[in-house]
């Protein structure tokens, strides 16, 4: 089976490179196949291989394709490495993946280019799996910008409407800028061990740095700084709200379940780096917790449904950096793919109504969709739920509540962290169901056409049903011990003990994470159905507009970023444009045609001046021969 | 004789030949710049033969002689021009003849 | 042997491309294709011939050598290593695509116009194949005339300034380096008491720092002006922008190469010292260039100066490279010499297609174009994507050596030339949204590509993609050569003894072959 | 005067013979061809007869001619140009209706005036060459009467170098009157003696300096040059730029090794300002200049800047260079003016930049041609002008003379400027479809000049690509030269 690796992120590409070819001469139904078909072949594989991978318990399969280049002992090749960190990370890519593909085959039905969205997102499924399953970093690296190159494409998929490609572009310039980082990251990492082969620098960084070892600690954040670039976290996350200028099951595939993810995968793939790097580590889990608590906020001003989904991507993600962040490691990663069953479903949801509502996001014109499209309300409910954390019922409170717990009790737990966590989920709870409510419940207020058909339905059935019960593989030990998971990830992800004292009343914290939770549903409900006046009157005070519209602009970011960067660029670049240097040049030949004009005047063509000429000329040289 | 009038007379050949140069200089009849021209030539021939007499030798007067024969082949050219110069300007003032110039 | 004929079948196809005008019109067109393709086979059986393997210590292949002008001890002395060879494939492949590109393009003079092209090809083989500094200086401006007339004939409403400008900058540079090359012939000479232009003997030379310090300067002028880098680089837009596509290209993927190439050829194993003591002003000059050419052409609103000012960040990867002084940076370098010259060509070539559909090169007068030619947006995205240096094409690898190799040599600059890979994206996916994506202020008809431009373009699309995923085989062409000019750094003495006293027999060696 | 000494001067006795056979025949009967034919006949001849004297080692006519392997090599060059000039200016005169057989003879007699400047050892000779030479051209100058520009042109030329000829007498006069001798050889021997000069002999070099500098039209004694180059016919300004300047560098040349002037500073400050200021006035005038004999005469007097250049670099590798530029530039120069000649109608010369817009159009080989040759004087490769600047900037490099050999090149990319821009005249597409050429002679005149054209470009292409041959020709005429190769 193994021998086979290799055809996991091949059939997309080559799924991509016939469409590209021929996706314009091929009939609908033929793209479809091939364009789910070579996600859905390549998810089988991975089936397989999962399955092989957990009866034998290998420590790994590796694979080598061919030797990309060599030079000077640099000799990164096309290899994969799979252990259980990137078969999950495939699993979801391929699975999810596939599921949202069957899906776009009914969304983008009475769409134009047709081939070309599922050109690029197979090509997107590639690049993903070339980024996880790479041995080395450079192909990692590959992966990493191709996917970047995917969400332009595909943010930008319906070019004509400028504001798109605005965000297209935005998408893939800040993430190139987070990108910048961790290649200088790449350069350090092959200066100091002379190769980019994931393995080798794991196993030889412990004794090349000590802990704490500068060099370390700047690669860490180097490369933490390509992961916020990717992963939309603070500073970087401006540009995933944006993003969801896209066709929703874009925003569902990339911008939600994977390639967002990107980056916890680095941290948590190159996690030896930053245990000898703690302040890198600390960073992260900093900037996980600060980015869920803005991101909660900002989500809960949205009225675009999508908008509020992408905010809560970007703070679930934070949940995740902060998992990775205090050394929660298996923690975060069960909490990534969780969230992508959730988030997808979410998303899909989301495009299921905004379909039938003929392309309207805005929440304030949606509403009492309960009756008119049950399934997609009762899926979106258990993706709430999920997102919400709501106790035992859903895989979601099992995910976030580990994260909050380790935070809390883990070696390098940290009381606030665990309360930014802690209100984090509240927020998280509270602007769930907000909009729950404002999109199902109340009165309806756009009619709909087309209700959701088979093809859209099915996904949305199997994902609901996965983050149900996606998380009773893991579940706390005071609480029917189960951790299949994190002894999954054991041999590649350190584990993590809690803290004694605090671990005798586990139970405590998690009945206030449910409560929290539970907590927030209320307010939501309390404010957005029971009575809304309450909501009026409150958004009606002066600060709480204020605040409003600071969150509703994702705390000023990028107004920010336009007036600091963005802004003096481009003015810049157009003052400029003559190029500057060149009027030198120029200059010169002016200088040039202005002796020219002097010197003609000499010759006057009058006889006697000629003479006085070699006069002079004569006086000249005589004084110089009479002085010298 | 003794050299400082050998000196001197150069000097003399000196001073004509400046007389030639100026009044090239700010005559603007064409023939008139010829005539001082030819004084110039003359002067140059005067210092060959104070050369020559200085050190006793015919060579300064054989070039005094050549130089008479070239001033006069120049000067017959140059009249023959100066004729047609007058039949197309109707002028000698040489400064009308500038059309050629910058 | 073998060599001189790259050279003569370019110029003779040259010639008989002119003369042929009279039989018939498209005679020309069909002459030069036959030569560029006769030299781009023989090239080709040369590279397949010759296992990278083969190439132990001597990286020379084949060499030539007869005697000119035997009073001043020029010889003819062609010979060439794996980076000449590489750097032929590029010229004739590029030149294949030169006439094909003109063939519609081009409607008046054809003949005239084959001559010029066929004879700066010949000027950059020659350039590319020398080994003699007085004729190296030869074919230098032997490949400037016809560049000149074909930017000032065939070119676009600007075209006389911007030959001008073209011919006058490359001029005074290439004066320069003469000088610089006569300094050394007679420094030489009165050391050795052999008057020549050799270059495997003049590598001997030792030089009085301060002479070393003028000499490279001089030699530095002609390549940093053609390279170009930042302060001299003004000719280049206008140049480029002016230029019909043909001429475009060659430009941008040759003659900017022939800059690079001397760096490597020349200014590096000839002044060790020097150059070592230049190098950070020299990485300075480059990362500015690579910021500054970005900038530049992130302002730009004609398609054409866009991508000539691209260039010009590019080339800054190059210079930032051949001072880095080590293997990566090198490798780096010649990628970049041979990646850019495809991806730059490219994007020419697609402004050439654009012009010949709208005769226009501002793109605010385009948009929109994805629709109407799907074709041309898929290769001009592929192209665009490499300019800004997408993993898996050949840029990608060119850029990362270069930034690996120069990031052991200075950090800080490393640093801001990664940087300056942001900007690159920021104005390659200008092009992108101007010209491809946002609708048009005007609705032009736009015919997606022919067959023909199919032809030019999916090749290009192929071998971008093959340097980008697996360019071993350039890099193994380039690596005696390269190890070669590097000597000079790791031990100098040796270096000397092994050009000056082993290459020189056995080019003699190589020579009695040649009379057989 | 022996039998030999008549054999060695053959050259210069043919082409007298010539002026006065040309002179009977006209006396007996008008007729453009014979004359035409007989003087072409006896340059040949003239020329030929120089092989009788090939690898001759100097053979005195004491005191006024030495006849060694430089002179042979300059009367050489010397009357092959003229030969090439006189073929040009068949078509060019068979068009106009002066009388058109004297021209022969006063070209013939100025060749001749320029031939024994080469050789004279004697301010006699020298002055009398030279005069030769100029009264010759005062009437070349103005040979066509009608035009008053040519009149004009002649008279600046008659004042002007009356007035610099006498200058060069006066100068002669002081160096006898302080050295007492006027052979080269004595002057050599009395300055051998004494370190410093005295102030009457340095007075004297630089009034003669004076003379000389007219003739070679350097800065500050050019600005005739333009005017003259623009009145007089093109064949005569063809030349002018050749074949005058060829006699007095090469008497220039001869005297300076003779008398070894680069030991005294002065002297060679005076040139190292008359070149610097040559070579950027010449190309600073010419740079927006609007008629293209007006530039050609201005690009002469910056190629002069160029050619002392190596002149001043004072070995032997300066002389070889200077003389091998001189080939070169005679080649380019002929051709240059001979285009010129052949685009002439009758009423005027082409000589403004229209005449020749979109030339390549209408006429490509003539276009071409004149594009080879300016392309030469541009000193690019493959023509003849780069090998010459090449080899100058060699010379100038071996010697270290930085200052000029930087203004060489500062000065050669100002250059490039005009030349380029009369080229891209050449080539500009001509709006209107191309005007039917003006009404010209039968072909069969023309064959000469288009020979003469072909011959000349293939020359300068030959030398371009070929120097070896004639810079062979050029080392073996300076091995049979001793007094030069002293340094």
């Amino acid at each position: 089976m193994e021998n086979y690796i290799w055809l996991i992120p091949a059939l997309p590409f080559l799924g991509s490179l016939l469409l590209i070819l021929f996706g314009t001469r091929l009939s609908r139904a033929l793209v479809a196949i091939l364009g789910v078909g070579s996600v859905g072949f390549s998810a089988l594989i991975t089936i397989l291989l999962g399955l092989q991978f957990l009866s034998e318990k290998p420590a790994f399969y590796q694979q080598e394709v061919w030797q990309w280049f060599s030079v000077a002992g640099f000799n990164p090749s096309i290899a994969f490495h799979l252990d259980a960190l990137s078969i999950v990370f495939i699993f979801v890519i391929t699975f999810v993946g596939f599921l949202i593909h069957l899906y776009s085959t009914a969304y983008m039905a009475d769409d134009a280019d047709f081939s070309r969205f599922f050109a690029c997102m197979n090509l997107f499924v590639g690049s993903m799996l070339m980024l996880v399953m790479a041995d080395n970093l450079l192909l990692l690296y590959l992966g990493w910008e191709g996917v970047g190159l995917c969400s332009y494409l595909l943010i930008g998929f319906w070019y004509k409407e400028p504001a798109n490609g605005y965000a297209a572009r935005k998408a893939f310039i800040i993430t190139r800028v987070g990108d910048t980082a961790m290649a200088i990251g790449l350069f350090i990492l092959f200066q100091t061990f002379g190769t980019l082969n994931i393995q080798a620098i794991l196993t030889q960084a412990p004794e090349v740095w000590s802990v704490g070892a500068q060099m370390a600690v700047l690669v860490g954040l180097l490369l933490l700084g390509g992961a916020v670039g990717k992963s939309g976290q603070l500073p970087l996350q401006t540009w995933l709200p944006d993003a969801m200028a896209g066709p929703t099951p874009v925003s569902a595939l990339i911008h939600a379940a994977t390639m967002v993810t990107a980056g916890v995968y680095l941290i948590a793939r190159m996690y030896v780096i930053f245990e000898l790097a703690p302040l890198a580590q600390t960073m992260v889990a900093v900037i996980g917790a600060v980015t869920l608590l803005l991101a909660g906020f900002s989500a809960l001003t949205q009225y675009d449904l999508k908008r509020v989904l992408a905010y809560s991507t970007i703070s679930q993600i934070g949940y995740m950096f902060l998992a990775l962040g205090v050394g929660a490691w298996s923690a975060g990663i069960f909490h990534f793919m969780i969230h992508a069953f959730f988030k997808a479903l979410l998303f899909l949801c989301a495009g299921a109504i905004i379909l039938a509502l003929h392309h309207e996001q805005d929440m304030r014109k949606m509403g009492g969709l309960r009756k008119s499209m049950p399934v997609v309300f009762w899926t979106f409910l258990i993706g709430a739920a999920s997102l919400a954390a709501l106790p035992i019922i859903t895989s979601g409170f099992y995910s976030k509540d580990q994260i909050l717990w380790y935070t809390l009790a883990g070696p390098n737990g940290n009381i606030w962290l665990y309360l930014a966590g802690l209100f984090g989920a509240f927020i998280t709870s509270v602007y769930t169901f907000r909009m729950v409510f404002m999109t199902f419940y109340g009165a309806p207020k756009t009619h709909l056409d087309h209700p959701p058909g088979k093809l859209i339905t099915i996904p949305l059935v199997i994902l609901a049903i996965l983050s149900l019960v996606g998380g009773f593989i893991e579940l706390p030990h005071n609480f029917a011990h189960l951790a299949l998971f994190s002894d999954l990830m054991a041999p590649v992800l350190p584990g993590i003990t809690a803290n004694e004292l605090l671990a005798a009343n586990e139970w405590l914290f998690q009945v206030l994470a449910a409560v929290v939770s539970l907590g927030g549903v209320y307010v939501a409900y309390l404010f957005y159905q029971k009575s809304p006046g309450m909501l009026h009157s409150l958004e009606r005070s002066s600060l709480a507009m204020k605040l409003h519209r600071f969150w509703f602009s994702g705390w000023g970011f990028d107004a920010l970023y336009d007036n600091l960067l963005v802004r003096p660029y481009v003015f810049l670049a157009n003052i400029n444009k003559r190029d500057i240097i060149d009027s030198f040049y120029t200059g010169l030949a002016r200088m040039a045609e202005g002796f020219h004009v002097m010197f003609s005047q000499t010759q006057s063509g009058v006889l006697r001046n000629y003479v006085a000429g070699i006069v002079v000329g004569a006086i000249m040289i005589l004084t110089i021969s009479l002085l010298l | 004789m003794s050299v400082s009038t050998m000196e001197a007379a150069l000097l003399l050949a000196g001073v004509l030949f400046m007389l030639g140069l100026i009044s090239v200089l700010i005559r603007r009849n064409i023939i008139f710049m010829l005539i001082s021209v030819e004084i110039m030539l003359n002067a140059a021939g005067l210092a060959f033969i104070v050369a020559g007499s200085k050190w006793v030798q015919p060579d300064g007067q054989v070039m005094f002689i050549f130089i008479l024969t070239m001033a006069a082949a120049e000067v017959s050219v140059g009249l023959a021009l100066i004729l047609q110069i007058y039949h197309q300007l109707k002028t000698l003032d040489s400064d009308a003849a500038n059309f050629m110039k910058g | 042997m073998i060599l001189l004929w790259m050279i003569v079948i370019l110029m003779a196809g040259g010639l008989l491309a002119w003369l042929s005008k009279k039989l018939h019109p498209v005679l020309p067109r069909w002459i030069a294709l036959f030569a560029v393709s006769a030299d781009f086979a023989i090239a080709l059986y040369l590279w397949l011939g010759t296992p990278a393997a083969s190439l132990g210590a001597s990286p020379w292949l084949m060499q030539m050598e007869v005697p000119w002008v035997p009073q001043w001890g020029v010889n003819f002395i062609l010979a060439l290593d794996g980076l000449s060879l590489l750097m032929l494939l590029l010229t004739f492949f590029i030149g294949i695509l030169a006439v094909l590109i003109s063939w519609r393009e081009i409607k008046v003079k054809t003949g005239f116009f084959h001559f010029n092209l066929l004879w700066v090809l010949a000027g950059i083989t020659g350039v590319f194949l020398t080994m003699d500094l007085f004729l190296f200086y030869f074919f230098w401006e032997v490949m400037l005339i016809p560049m000149y007339f074909l930017i000032g004939v065939w070119g676009h409403a600007n075209r006389n300034y911007a030959a001008y400008k073209f011919f006058i900058f490359t001029q005074a540079s290439g004066l320069l380096m003469l000088l610089a090359i006569l300094g050394l012939y007679f420094i030489h000479g009165s050391q050795t008491g052999n008057y020549t232009f050799n270059y495997f003997e003049l590598l001997g030379t030792e030089l009085a720092p301060e002479e070393a310090r003028f000499l490279m300067f001089g030699f530095l002028a002609a390549f940093l002006v053609k390279l170009p880098v930042v302060p001299f680089h003004s000719w280049l837009p206008d140049a480029h922008s002016e230029a019909p596509t043909a001429g475009s290209v060659i430009l941008a993927g040759l003659l900017l190469k022939t800059g690079a190439y001397g760096l490597l050829r020349f200014v590096l194993p000839l002044f060790p010292t020097a150059t070592v003591e230049f190098a950070p002003w020299a990485m300075l000059l480059g990362v500015v260039g690579i910021i500054y050419g970005a900038i530049l052409a992130y302002s730009q609103t004609d398609l054409k100066r866009l991508v000539a000012y691209t260039s010009v960040s590019h080339m800054g990867f190059v210079i930032l490279g051949v001072f880095a002084f080590n293997q990566w940076a090198l490798q780096g370098v010649v990628m970049q010499m041979i990646a850019h010259g495809l991806s730059t060509g490219a994007l020419f070539i697609i402004a050439g297609f654009l012009y010949e559909r709208l005769h226009t090169r501002d793109i605010g007068q385009m948009g929109g174009f994805w629709s109407k030619a799907p074709k041309m947006g898929v290769i001009a995205m592929v192209f665009v994507m490499a300019s800004l240096g997408l993993p898996g094409l050949g840029n990608f690898i060119a850029e990362f050596l270069t930034l690996v190799g120069s990031w052991q040599a200075n950090n800080w600059l490393t640093v801001f030339a990664t940087i300056g890979v942001v900007l690159a994206t920021a104005y390659s996916l200008r092009i992108m949204r101007k010209v491809f994506y946002e609708p048009a202020p005007s609705d032009h008809p736009l015919p997606d590509l022919n067959a023909r431009e199919m032809l030019i373009a999916v090749p290009m699309v192929v071998v971008i993609l093959w340097l980008g995923l697996y360019p071993q085989p350039i890099l193994d062409t380039a690596q005696p050569s390269i190890n070669q000019q590097l000597q000079a750094y790791q031990e100098p003495e040796v270096e000397k003894e092994k050009v000056a006293v082993v290459e020189v027999p056995e080019a003699k060696l190589r020579i009695e072959e040649v009379k057989k | 005067m022996s039998q030999t000494d008549f054999l060695h001067l053959m050259p210069l006795l043919i082409l007298t013979v010539a002026a006065l056979v040309n002179m009977l025949v006209i006396a007996a009967w008008r007729n453009h061809k014979i004359i035409y034919v007989i003087t072409a006949v006896s340059f040949v001849a003239a020329f030929l007869s120089l092989f009788e004297l090939r690898g001759i080692t100097a053979y005195a006519i004491d005191p006024l001619f030495v006849i060694d392997g430089f002179g042979v090599f300059y009367i050489g060059l010397i009357l092959a140009t003229a030969l090439l000039i006189s073929m040009l200016s068949y078509a060019y005169f068979e068009q106009r209706e002066e009388q058109k057989e004297e021209y022969y003879i006063l070209l013939i007699l100025s060749t001749l005036g320029a031939c024994t400047l080469v050789i004279s050892t004697h301010f006699a000779s020298l002055f009398l060459g030279l005069e030769v030479l100029s009264v010759a051209l005062y009437s070349l100058i103005s040979y066509l009467r009608t035009r008053e520009r040519s009149d004009e042109a002649g008279i600046k030329y008659l004042i002007l170098a009356a007035f610099s000829s006498a200058f060069l007498l006066f100068g002669m006069a002081l160096v006898y009157f302080s050295v007492g001798t006027m052979t080269f050889a004595g002057i050599a021997t009395a300055m051998s003696g004494l370190q410093e000069l005295p102030l009457l002999l340095l007075t004297g070099f630089g009034m003669m300096i004076i003379g000389i500098g007219f003739k070679l039209s350097v800065v500050p004694f050019h600005m005739w040059t333009p005017d003259v180059y623009e009145g007089a016919p093109a064949p005569v300004t063809a030349f002018i730029a050749t074949v005058s300047k060829a006699g007095v560098l090469g008497i220039m040349i001869r005297f300076f090794l003779e008398v070894d002037g680069f030991r005294y500073p002065t002297l060679i400050t005076i040139f190292t300002i008359v070149a610097i200021s040559s070579m950027i006035a010449g190309n600073l005038l010419a740079l927006m200049q609007k008629n293209v004999k007006r530039i050609l005469a201005y690009s002469s007097i910056s190629h002069l800047g160029y050619l002392l250049v190596a002149f001043l670099a004072g070995n032997q590798m300066g002389v070889e260079a200077i003389t091998f530029y001189l080939v070169a530039y005679f080649i380019t120069t002929v051709g240059a003016f001979g285009v010129v000649a052949m685009l002439s109608d009758k009423e005027r010369d082409a000589e403004l930049l229209e005449d020749y817009r979109g030339l390549l159009w209408r006429r490509p080989w003539t276009a071409t041609a004149f594009t080879a040759m300016l392309l030469s004087l541009a000193g690019i490769p493959l023509t003849a002008g780069f090998v010459g600047k090449f080899y100058i900037l060699a010379a100038g490099v071996s010697t270290q003379l930085w200052l000029l050999v930087a203004m060489l090149v500062l000065n050669s990319v100002i250059g490039l400027y005009y030349y380029i821009k009369v080229i891209a005249v050449m080539f500009q597409q001509p709006e209107t479809e191309a005007e039917t050429p003006k009404k010209r002679l039968r072909p069969s005149i023309y064959l000469a000049s288009v020979g003469t054209l072909v011959v000349l470009t293939l020359l300068l292409l030959i030398v371009g690509v070929y120097p070896a041959a004639l810079v062979e020709i050029i080392q073996n005429v300076f091995a049979t030269a001793p007094e030069m190769v002293a340094r």
